[in-house]
C-alpha cells in the first residue's frame, strides 16, 4: 500500500513566516497505478497544530495564520530555548478519511523547530541555506514499486528570503539511476521501478543552482537514497537438496548431522522479532510418530553479501538433530523430506524440498575377542592406575552410558584366595567412556598366591542392561618394597619439594613405587612446573581423572580447588601453570621458587 | 532538585498529587492495551489533565543518581512519569542528575598528571593501573570486579556474566574517576600503542564482561537494554551527554566532556557495555552488528556509529588521555561548505582520510527520531554556544509515544 | 598515595610506618609486582604491607617457662616459638595485568593488622 | 593423664603428642614446677603442654613474599616473622604449695591448643 519515503520531515522556521505560505511537502510512495494518497494532518494534541493546514492531494503543509513572537511564548516547554519543537504527525490514506482513523493508517512525523527570532535577510543568509537544511536525512523507497516523486528540494521556508534569486535543482550519479528532478515542481523523482537485489543503495549528487544578480552559484549535498527490500525472491538450493547422514556411535540428544544450504536474495531481519518478513517455515513432511519424536531440523541463517553480488541475501543453514537419545539397537533407514516454505514470498516457487537419508546402525556393546593382561610391580603402592579397560569403539561412544564392573573369574575359590581380588578396583567417573582399574590393596600382594588374579570385567549399557564381558589378568612382579610392613608410611608426592626426597619416597598411586621427579626449565610462570608425581604419564595433565578424585592426595597438582599460594595461573581445578616448584600439602598447594634457601620461619624474638 | 522516590513519595502524601498521579497511570497503563483510543476524547482530556497537574507536582522534574539507593525504583517512577512527555514539554532527556562536573576537576586531583596536559609520551595506562594498586580504594574495587571476571565458572563458561557486570558498576560508582578514567581513557603514546591500548582494552575483562558466544543484532541488543531500567537509562544518559553537535566548540552537543566520559563508563556493566575495537582511531562499540537488520540497517548503523564514530566521545577521551578540557581547545572553525566544483561524494572520500586530530564533529550522527524504539534527547538548545547563527538542526531521538491525543 | 619519582623496589624503597612507637608495627614498602618473586611478568606495582618489631612486653609465663626449658635444654633439640609479630587481618586482595595480558590476583599478599600471637 | 614412677625432667619425659601426623602441634611433658625456671620452691610437680613444628602448609602468600623480600634485601635488616607454631588456647590455671606453705597460681602457664598463625 502507500507509505512513506522518510521516517521524519524536519524543517526549521521563524517568526513571521507568512499565513497561506508553504513550509514543507510530505509525498507517499504509490503501490499501484489506481492508488492515490489523501493525506491530513492526524495530531491536533497542541494548539498549534491549527496553526497549520495540509493539502490533502498534494501533501503541502501551509500556515493557516502567519507565525507571530507571541506564538513562540505560547508554546508550553519545560527548559527556556532559542528553539522550540513543533511535533505533527501526517497520515496518509488511499481514501479521503477524518481524523479518527489516524491510529490505524500509516504516519509520519514533521518536526518544525521553531526559530526564536525572523528569518535571516538575504544579505546575512548562507546561500547554502537556500538550497538545502543543514541535515540532509536519506529517504528510502521499496523496490518494485511505482515511479513517483519522493521528495521536495525545495526550501519553501527559505524561498521567499531571496525573492531576486532564482533556485533550481538538478540530480547528479556516479553510475546509472532511475532518478530525476522534476524541473516544474523541483521534486525528486524516481523514474522506474527499482529492484534492491540488484542495488540497496544509490549515490546521488544534488545539484542546487541559485542565480543571483550577477552570477550563478553552485552546491552540492549527498543523497543516499536507501532501497528497502520486499519478499519478491524465493528460496533456491545451490547444488544438492540431498544430505545422506549415518549415525552409529554418536547418538546423545541434541547432536546435529549433515548441512542443506538454502539461499535466498532477500534479507532476513532479526529485529523486532515479530516482525514476519522473509520468513522461511519448515515442515517435516512425514507422519512416521518415531521419525517425529526423535529428530527434528534445526535452522539458522545468516546474512552474506559476496555470494549474492554485494547485495545483502540470507543463507540458510539445515541440519537434522536427535531430540533424544538413540537406543544401542536403533537399527533403521528412513529419507526424511522438509518441506522449506517462504512464507512471504506471494509466487508458486516459494518452497524448496531438503531430503535427509538417514541410515541408523546399531551399536554392539562387546569386548572384541581379547582377554586384559596387565603387569604390576609389586612395588606399586595403592591407587596406581594399572589400565584401562573399554568395550569396541567405547570412546566415540556419545549418549551411550557403559559402566564397568570387576568380578572374580572363578566364584568357587576359597574365602582366602577371594581375599586376594581385595588388590586390585575398578573407578568410572560420571560421563566418563572407560574404566580405570588401579591398586586398590597392596597387604594382599604380599601373599604369593595373590600375585596373578584372574577376573571378569562386565560391561553393562544402562538404558538397555546390556552386557558384555571379557577376561582380565593382572599379574603382580619384581620385588616389593622392604617398607611395604609399613605401609601407611606412603605420603603425597606432591609434598616433596626436591628431586632427591621426591624419588626416594614411595607416594600414593605411585606404579614404580617410587615418586616421579619433573624438572621444570622456564622461569617464569609456566605449565611445565618442577613437582614431585606419583606418575607423570597422568599427573599433572590439567585433568582430575576418576582414580585422582578418589583422593586429594593422589594428585592435588590436578585436582585441587583451594587457593594457591605462590605465582600460578588456573583454569578449573588443580594448577594449569606455577612458578618455580608446586608442591601440595592435603590438597593446599604452593608455588614457589626452588633455590631460595627456606629461612627461619620465626625471628630471633620468637626463639 | 528531588530525586524521584521522593518526589513520588510526597506525592503520594498529598491527595491532589496522587489521585493525578494514579490517573496517569492509568493512562498508561490504557495506552498500552489501546484502551484510551477507544473511550473517546474525555478520557483524553482527563489523561492530558492529569499531566499538567503534573507538571506541579514535586515529580515532574525529577532526577536520580547513578548508585544510589533505591536507583532502579528511582528509574522506574522516571520513566512511569517520562514516557507521557514529548516535544517541548521535555524534561532534560536522560534520568540522571546532570553532574556537570569538568574534567579540570578530575586531573587537579588526579595523581598521574602534572598539572600540565601530559601529551601521551608514557603508557599512561600502565600509569594508571599502577596508580590504581596503590590506592587502597581502588585497588578494592579493581580486584573486586577482576576476581569475578576472570574465575572460570564450568568448562563451558568463562566466567559468571552477572557477576562481573555487577562489580564492573561498583568499581565506576565507588572509585574516584581521577583513577577508574584514568584506566578507562588512558591516552597512548605512538611508539607503545599496542600494548598500552591492548592494556586499555583488557580494563573491563572483555572476556567475560563484553564478548559472548554470539553477537547479535544492535537493534536486538537496544530492546533488550531498554527491559532494564538501569541499561536503558544509562543508555539514555549516553545519548544525551555525548551527543555531537559539529558545530560547538568541543564536538559535544552538551559542551561538557566530563559528563559524557560518565555516562559512557555508566554504560559498563550492562548489557549494552562498550568497549574499545582494535582500530588506529579511538573507536568503541557495544558488542553486536548490523548484521540482518533488514530494511532497519540504516537506522542500525547509526546506532551503532553513535559509538563507533562520534567526535564528541572521541574528544572527550582525548581531552581527558591528554589532561585538557573544553575550554582549552581553539574555538572550531564552523563547518564550511565549499562550494568547489568537486561533487559532495568526492568530498566524502577525501574526508576518511583526514588525520587522527581532534576534529570538529564532522560526522552527524543523530538518530531517527520517528522510529519509537530509540529515545529522544533532545539536547535543550540553550546549551549551544553557537558561533554561526545558523539554526541547528537538532535532529532529537524521540521515543514518540503514541499520541494520545 | 604515591611519591613521583621515587626507586621502588630495590634499594630506593619508600617505607613507611603505620601505628605508633615501637614494637610489633605494621609497616609499608612500595614495590614492583616482580619483587615479590612469585613469577609474575609485569610493570605493575602495589604497596606491601607487613609486620615487623619484638613483641617483649606481650609474653605470658608459657614464653617465661619456654625460654627457660629451651635455656636448659629440657625439650631436647626443639626449639619451639615463642611471641611473633604477625599479622592477624590481611589487606584486600590486588589484582594486575601481566605482560601476557593475563590478569592475577593475590590473595593475603600483604598484612592490615599487626599482634604479637 | 600422668604416668607414675616415670622419669621426670631431664631425659627421663614423657613426651606425648596430641593432634595427629606432622606440623605444628601440641605435646605435653611432665615436669617439676622448679624445673620452671621461676624461682619457687615446692616439690609439686604440673603438666607443660607447647606448641611445636613447622608451618609449612600454612604459610600465605604473605610468607612467601616475606621469604623473597628477605632473600632478595628488600627489608634492610629487618627479618619479620612468618608462620609460627603457638598456642591459640591456654591451658586452665595451676595452683600449688610451696615449702614456706605459701599457695601460688600460674596462669597461662601451658599451652591448650596449637594453630600456625
Amino acid at each position: 500500500g502507500l507509505y512513506f519515503p522518510q521516517r521524519v520531515y524536519t524543517e526549521s522556521i521563524y517568526v513571521g513566516q507568512l499565513q497561506g505560505s508553504q513550509v514543507l511537502q510530505v509525498h507517499s510512495m504509490r503501490e499501484n497505478p489506481t492508488e492515490r494518497p489523501y493525506f491530513t494532518l492526524c495530531s491536533h494534541r497542541d494548539t498549534y497544530a491549527s496553526w497549520f493546514h495540509m493539502d490533502e492531494a498534494t501533501g503541502v503543509l501551509s500556515m493557516n495564520k502567519t507565525l507571530e513572537w507571541s506564538d513562540f511564548s505560547s508554546i508550553r516547554s519545560s527548559l527556556v530555548r532559542p528553539v522550540k519543537d513543533l511535533n505533527l504527525k501526517v497520515g496518509v490514506s488511499s481514501v479521503p478519511m477524518q481524523k479518527a482513523l489516524c491510529p490505524f493508517l500509516p504516519t509520519v512525523e514533521v518536526k518544525f523547530m521553531f526559530i526564536n527570532d525572523t528569518a535571516p535577510s538575504c544579505g546575512q543568509v548562507e546561500l547554502k541555506t537556500l538550497c538545502f537544511p543543514d541535515k540532509v536525512s536519506n529517504p528510502h523507497i521499496t523496490e518494485n514499486r511505482m515511479p513517483g516523486a519522493l521528495r521536495q528540494l525545495r526550501r519553501f521556508t527559505h524561498m521567499n528570503i531571496c525573492p531576486n534569486y532564482t533556485i533550481s535543482y538538478a540530480v547528479e550519479a556516479v553510475s546509472p539511476a532511475p532518478f530525476a528532478v522534476d524541473g516544474s515542481t523541483s521534486e525528486l523523482v524516481v523514474t522506474a521501478p527499482v529492484d534492491r537485489e540488484e542495488s540497496e543503495v544509490y549515490h546521488l549528487d544534488l545539484v542546487c543552482m541559485i542565480r543571483t544578480e550577477e552570477k550563478l552559484e553552485k552546491f552540492f549535498s549527498s543523497l543516499h537514497v536507501n532501497i528497502y527490500d520486499e519478499d519478491d525472491n524465493p528460496p533456491y538450493m545451490n547444488g544438492t537438496d540431498t544430505e545422506d547422514i549415518k549415525i552409529e556411535f554418536n547418538r546423545s540428544e541434541g547432536t546435529v548431522y549433515g548441512t542443506l544450504f538454502v539461499y535466498d536474495r532477500d534479507t532476513t531481519p532479526v529485529y523486532p522479532t515479530d516482525l514476519i518478513q522473509n520468513k522461511l517455515v519448515g515442515t517435516l513432511t512425514t507422519n512416521d510418530s518415531w521419525i517425529r519424536n526423535t529428530t527434528t531440523i534445526e535452522h539458522k541463517f545468516r546474512e552474506e553479501k559476496a555470494i549474492f553480488g554485494n547485495v545483502r541475501g540470507t543463507v540458510h543453514e539445515y541440519k537434522l538433530k536427535l531430540s533424544q537419545n538413540l537406543s544401542v539397537t536403533e537399527q533403521r533407514s528412513f529419507q526424511l523430506d522438509y518441506l522449506v516454505n517462504d512464507t512471504t514470498f506471494p509466487g508458486p516457487e516459494g518452497t524448496v524440498l531438503l531430503h535427509f537419508n538417514v541410515t541408523i546402525l546399531p551399536v554392539p556393546i562387546h569386548f572384541s575377542n581379547i582377554t586384559y593382561f596387565f603387569t604390576v610391580s609389586l612395588k606399586a603402592t595403592t591407587y596406581s592406575q594399572i589400565g584401562s579397560v573399554c568395550v569396541d569403539n567405547c570412546l566415540k561412544f556419545k549418549g551411550i552410558d557403559v559402566t564397568y564392573q570387576l568380578e572374580i573369574a572363578d566364584r568357587n575359590i576359597s574365602a582366602d584366595a577371594q581375599s586376594c581380588y581385595w588388590a586390585v578396583g575398578l573407578a568410572q567417573k560420571p560421563n566418563e567412556k572407560t574404566g580405570v582399574l588401579y591398586v586398590n590393596d597392596t597387604e594382599v600382594l604380599r601373599r604369593p598366591q595373590c600375585q596373578e588374579l584372574q577376573y571378569v570385567v562386565i560391561a553393562e549399557e544402562q538404558q538397555n542392561k546390556f552386557q558384555a564381558m571379557t577376561q582380565l589378568v593382572v599379574i603382580f612382579e619384581g620385588e616389593a618394597d622392604l617398607m611395604r610392613l609399613d605401609e601407611q608410611r606412603v605420603l603425597p608426592c606432591a609434598e616433596k619439594r626436591q628431586r632427591g626426597e621426591c624419588e626416594a619416597s614411595r607416594g600414593l598411586g605411585a606404579p614404580t613405587g617410587r615418586c616421579q621427579w619433573r624438572q621444570g626449565r622456564d622461569k617464569g610462570i609456566s605449565k611445565k612446573y618442577s613437582t614431585c608425581s606419583p606418575d607423570l604419564g597422568t599427573c599433572p595433565d590439567a585433568y582430575c581423572d576418576a582414580i585422582e578424585s578418589k583422593n586429594i592426595s593422589i594428585c592435588p597438582q590436578d585436582c585441587s580447588s583451594q587457593p594457591i599460594i605462590g605465582g600460578y595461573e588456573r583454569d578449573l581445578y588443580g594448577i594449569k601453570a606455577g612458578h618455580g616448584t608446586c608442591y601440595c600439602f592435603s590438597g593446599k598447594c604452593f608455588c614457589e621458587k626452588d633455590e631460595l634457601e627456606v629461612f627461619p620461619i620465626c625471628d630471633d624474638v620468637c626463639k | 532538585r528531588l530525586d524521584c522516590v521522593k518526589g513520588n513519595e510526597l506525592c503520594l502524601k498529598e491527595p491532589g498529587c496522587s489521585t493525578k498521579y494514579r490517573t496517569m497511570r492509568q493512562c498508561v497503563a490504557g495506552r498500552e492495551t489501546n484502551f484510551s483510543m477507544v473511550t473517546g476524547v474525555e478520557a483524553k482530556d482527563e489523561c492530558r489533565l492529569a499531566l499538567d497537574a503534573l507538571k506541579q507536582s514535586p515529580l515532574y522534574n525529577c532526577r536520580c543518581k547513578r548508585g544510589m539507593k533505591k536507583e532502579k525504583n528511582c528509574l522506574r517512577i522516571y520513566w512511569g512519569i517520562y514516557q507521557h512527555l514529548q516535544g517541548n514539554d521535555l524534561l532534560e532527556d536522560s534520568p540522571y542528575e546532570p553532574v556537570n562536573s569538568r574534567l579540570s576537576d578530575i586531573f587537579r586531583l588526579a595523581p598521574i598528571y602534572s598539572g600540565e596536559p601530559a601529551l601521551a609520551k608514557e603508557n599512561n595506562c600502565l600509569n594508571a593501573a599502577k596508580a590504581c594498586n596503590l590506592n587502597d580504594t581502588c585497588k578494592k574495587y579493581r580486584s573486586a570486579y577482576i576476581s569475578p571476571c576472570t574465575s572460570r565458572v564450568s568448562t563451558a563458561e568463562v566466567c559468571n556474566k552477572r557477576k562481573c557486570h555487577k562489580a564492573l558498576r561498583q568499581f565506576f560508582d565507588k572509585v574516584p574517576p581521577k583513577h577508574s578514567y584514568g584506566m578507562l581513557f588512558c591516552s597512548c603514546p605512538l611508539g607503545d600503542q599496542l600494548a598500552c591500548s591492548e592494556r586499555r582494552r583488557q580494563t573491563i575483562v572483555p572476556a567475560c564482561s563484553y564478548e559472548d558466544k554470539e553477537k547479535p543484532n544492535c537493534l536486538a541488543l537496544q530492546a533488550s537494554c531498554k527491559t532494564n531500567y538501569i541499561c536503558r537509562s544509562r543508555l539514555a544518559d549516553f545519548f544525551t551527554n555525548c551527543q555531537p553537535e559539529p558545530r560547538s566548540l568541543s564536538g559535544c552537543l552538551k559542551e561538557n566532556y566530563a559528563d559524557c566520559l560518565l555516562s559512557y563508563s555508566g554504560l559498563i556493566g550492562t548489557v549494552m557495555t562498550p568497549n574499545y575495537l582494535r582500530s588506529p582511531k579511538i573507536s568503541v562499540s557495544p558488542f553486536c552488528d548490523c548484521s540482518s537488520s533488514g530494511n532497519s540497517k540504516e537506522e542500525c548503523d547509526r546506532f551503532t556509529e553513535f559509538f563507533t564514530d562520534n567526535a564528541c566521545l572521541r574528544n572527550a577521551i582525548q581531552a581527558f588521555g591528554n589532561g585538557t578540557d573544553v575550554s582549552v581547545w581553539q574555538p572550531m572553525p564552523p563547518v564550511q561548505t565549499t562550494t568547489t566544483m568537486t561533487t559532495p561524494s568526492q568530498r566524502n572520500r577525501d574526508r576518511d582520510r583526514s588525520p587522527n586530530a581532534i576534529e570538529p564533529g564532522t560526522h552527524i550522527n543523530h538518530l531517527n527520531p520517528a522510529d519509537n524504539s530509540l529515545y529522544q534527547f533532545c539536547g535543550s538548545l540553550q546549551a549551544q554556544k553557537l558561533q554561526t547563527n545558523n539554526t541547528i538542526d537538532v535532529l532529537c531521538v524521540d521515543p514518540q509515544i503514541d499520541d494520545p491525543s | 598515595d604515591r611519591k613521583r619519582g621515587r626507586g621502588r623496589g630495590s634499594g630506593g624503597r619508600d617505607d613507611r610506618v603505620k601505628g605508633q612507637g615501637r614494637g610489633c608495627l605494621l609497616k609499608e614498602i612500595h614495590l614492583n609486582v616482580t619483587d615479590l618473586g612469585l613469577g609474575y611478568r609485569t610493570k605493575e606495582e602495589l604497596i606491601f604491607r607487613y609486620c615487623s618489631g619484638p613483641c617483649f612486653d606481650a609474653e605470658t609465663n608459657y614464653d617465661k617457662i619456654l625460654n627457660n626449658l629451651t635455656h636448659n635444654k629440657k625439650l631436647d633439640k626443639e626449639t619451639p616459638s615463642r611471641t611473633c609479630c604477625r599479622p592477624v587481618a590481611f589487606d584486600d586482595d590486588v589484582s594486575f595485568l601481566d605482560d601476557s595480558l593475563e590478569y592475577h590476583t593475590l590473595k593475603k599478599h600483604s598484612a592490615k593488622k599487626c599482634a604479637c600471637v
